[in-house]
């Protein structure tokens, strides 16, 4: 299994807060994985998906676009962030 | 020591009075309040989105590097989430070290990796019904970035 | 905005609330306190003489020109004299301002100008009843000086 | 009339905290006032106003040892400050 979040306005255009997914060994990267997402999604996800704004994050850390994924880990997209 | 992302208001004065109390030579305490005007003007209310979880992990890493960088006694980071009407307190950060150069650094630089490293997310909600969510400022990168240049 | 300048405690906590009420964007405040151990060992007391009408008109001036170079909103400096124990506070800044860097740098630029310029003296009494007056740290002349480097 | 204040260590070693002097045309400048006081009070007091340390005011305001005097002047004489 693969739990994927999104965050703000991600969140809020895909209209999607979490999507739990089957593991599958071929999704072997966050890379991979957004072009499963938007395979199945279409180009309304694309657009989204491959802003260059775009942070990912693997169980709760930043990681880049190559980072190797694994059964169970928790991937979440979101926007640059504002706190503070 | 430590961080607390909470719904509810916190009491700032008493916050500070805590920090002072411990007798440290430096207190040094930065807290940001809910601007009354944004990017489409003004601001009725501002919502704020975070991840559960990456966010405290996040804050203690940050908070965890300053001490170690600056040598501080002690510190504390306090963020709400949620919404927030103007002039609310968002954000609290207080630290305390044996002189006021480092607590003056050991602050700034929570507050500037906070900034861009904690997932939290802004979105302004105006009087007539529009929202906006905040946009990243290039500023707070680069306010960033100077803790970590070879100079 | 202000100068206050007693024999008396004060209320940190009280006056961050103060602060903090006004609803500006950035609050930044420091606060010292009296250190436990000085350059004789174990500090009993620590006895602060000043210039009275010149320790004023100088703490006003170092809130002005700060106020000015960077824009704040408001601005507070509360300086004790007289005998004060470890622990208790000597000194508290703070400052209000629409950017948290403006915040920042107005508090810190008071305290390094206040280090240097305001007319107070400390001397330290130890538990063997000797008693020292404290010198002027170069370094806190440095830190005065990069105010006013062109760079 | 000039007032002349001594502060911190030099109020001690003096032990003097203020001087009420006439006023005298010759005593133009913080310089010729510190020859005056030193004329009048000897090697000690020689040793520790002519101190490279030594801060001078004059009105409340930290000046030059060239800055010259008035009648009604106040003079300070101090060691570097340690506030905050």
């Amino acid at each position: 299994m693969l739990s994927v979040r999104f965050f703000s306005l991600l969140r809020e255009a895909l209209n999607t807060e979490v999507l739990e997914l089957e593991w599958s060994s071929r999704c072997c990267t966050v890379g991979a994985l957004k072009q499963e997402l938007i395979k199945q999604n279409g180009s309304f996800w694309e657009e989204h998906l491959m802003h260059p704004n775009v942070i990912h994050a693997v169980n709760q850390r930043v990681v880049m676009i190559e980072e190797p994924l694994h059964d169970g880990d928790e991937i979440a997209f979101f926007p640059p962030m504002t706190g503070g | 020591m430590g961080v607390r992302v909470q719904i509810e208001p916190f009491d700032g004065a008493q916050e500070y009075g805590r920090l002072a109390a411990s007798g440290h030579a430096a207190v040094a305490v930065f807290s940001g309040q809910v601007r009354d005007f944004g990017y489409l003007g003004d601001v009725s209310l501002l919502e704020l989105e975070h991840y559960p979880g990456m966010t405290e992990r996040v804050l203690t890493e940050i908070g965890d590097s300053a001490s170690a960088r600056f040598s501080l006694l002690s510190w504390r980071i306090i963020h709400r989430y949620g919404p927030l009407k103007a002039g609310e307190a968002i954000v609290w950060v207080g630290v305390t070290a044996h002189h006021r150069e480092a607590a003056f650094a050991g602050c700034e630089f929570i507050m500037d990796h906070l900034k861009t490293n904690a997932p939290f997310w802004k979105k302004e909600r105006h009087p007539d019904g529009k929202a906006q969510w905040v946009a990243a400022a290039d500023t707070d990168e680069q306010r960033r970035r100077r803790w970590h240049e070879d100079s």
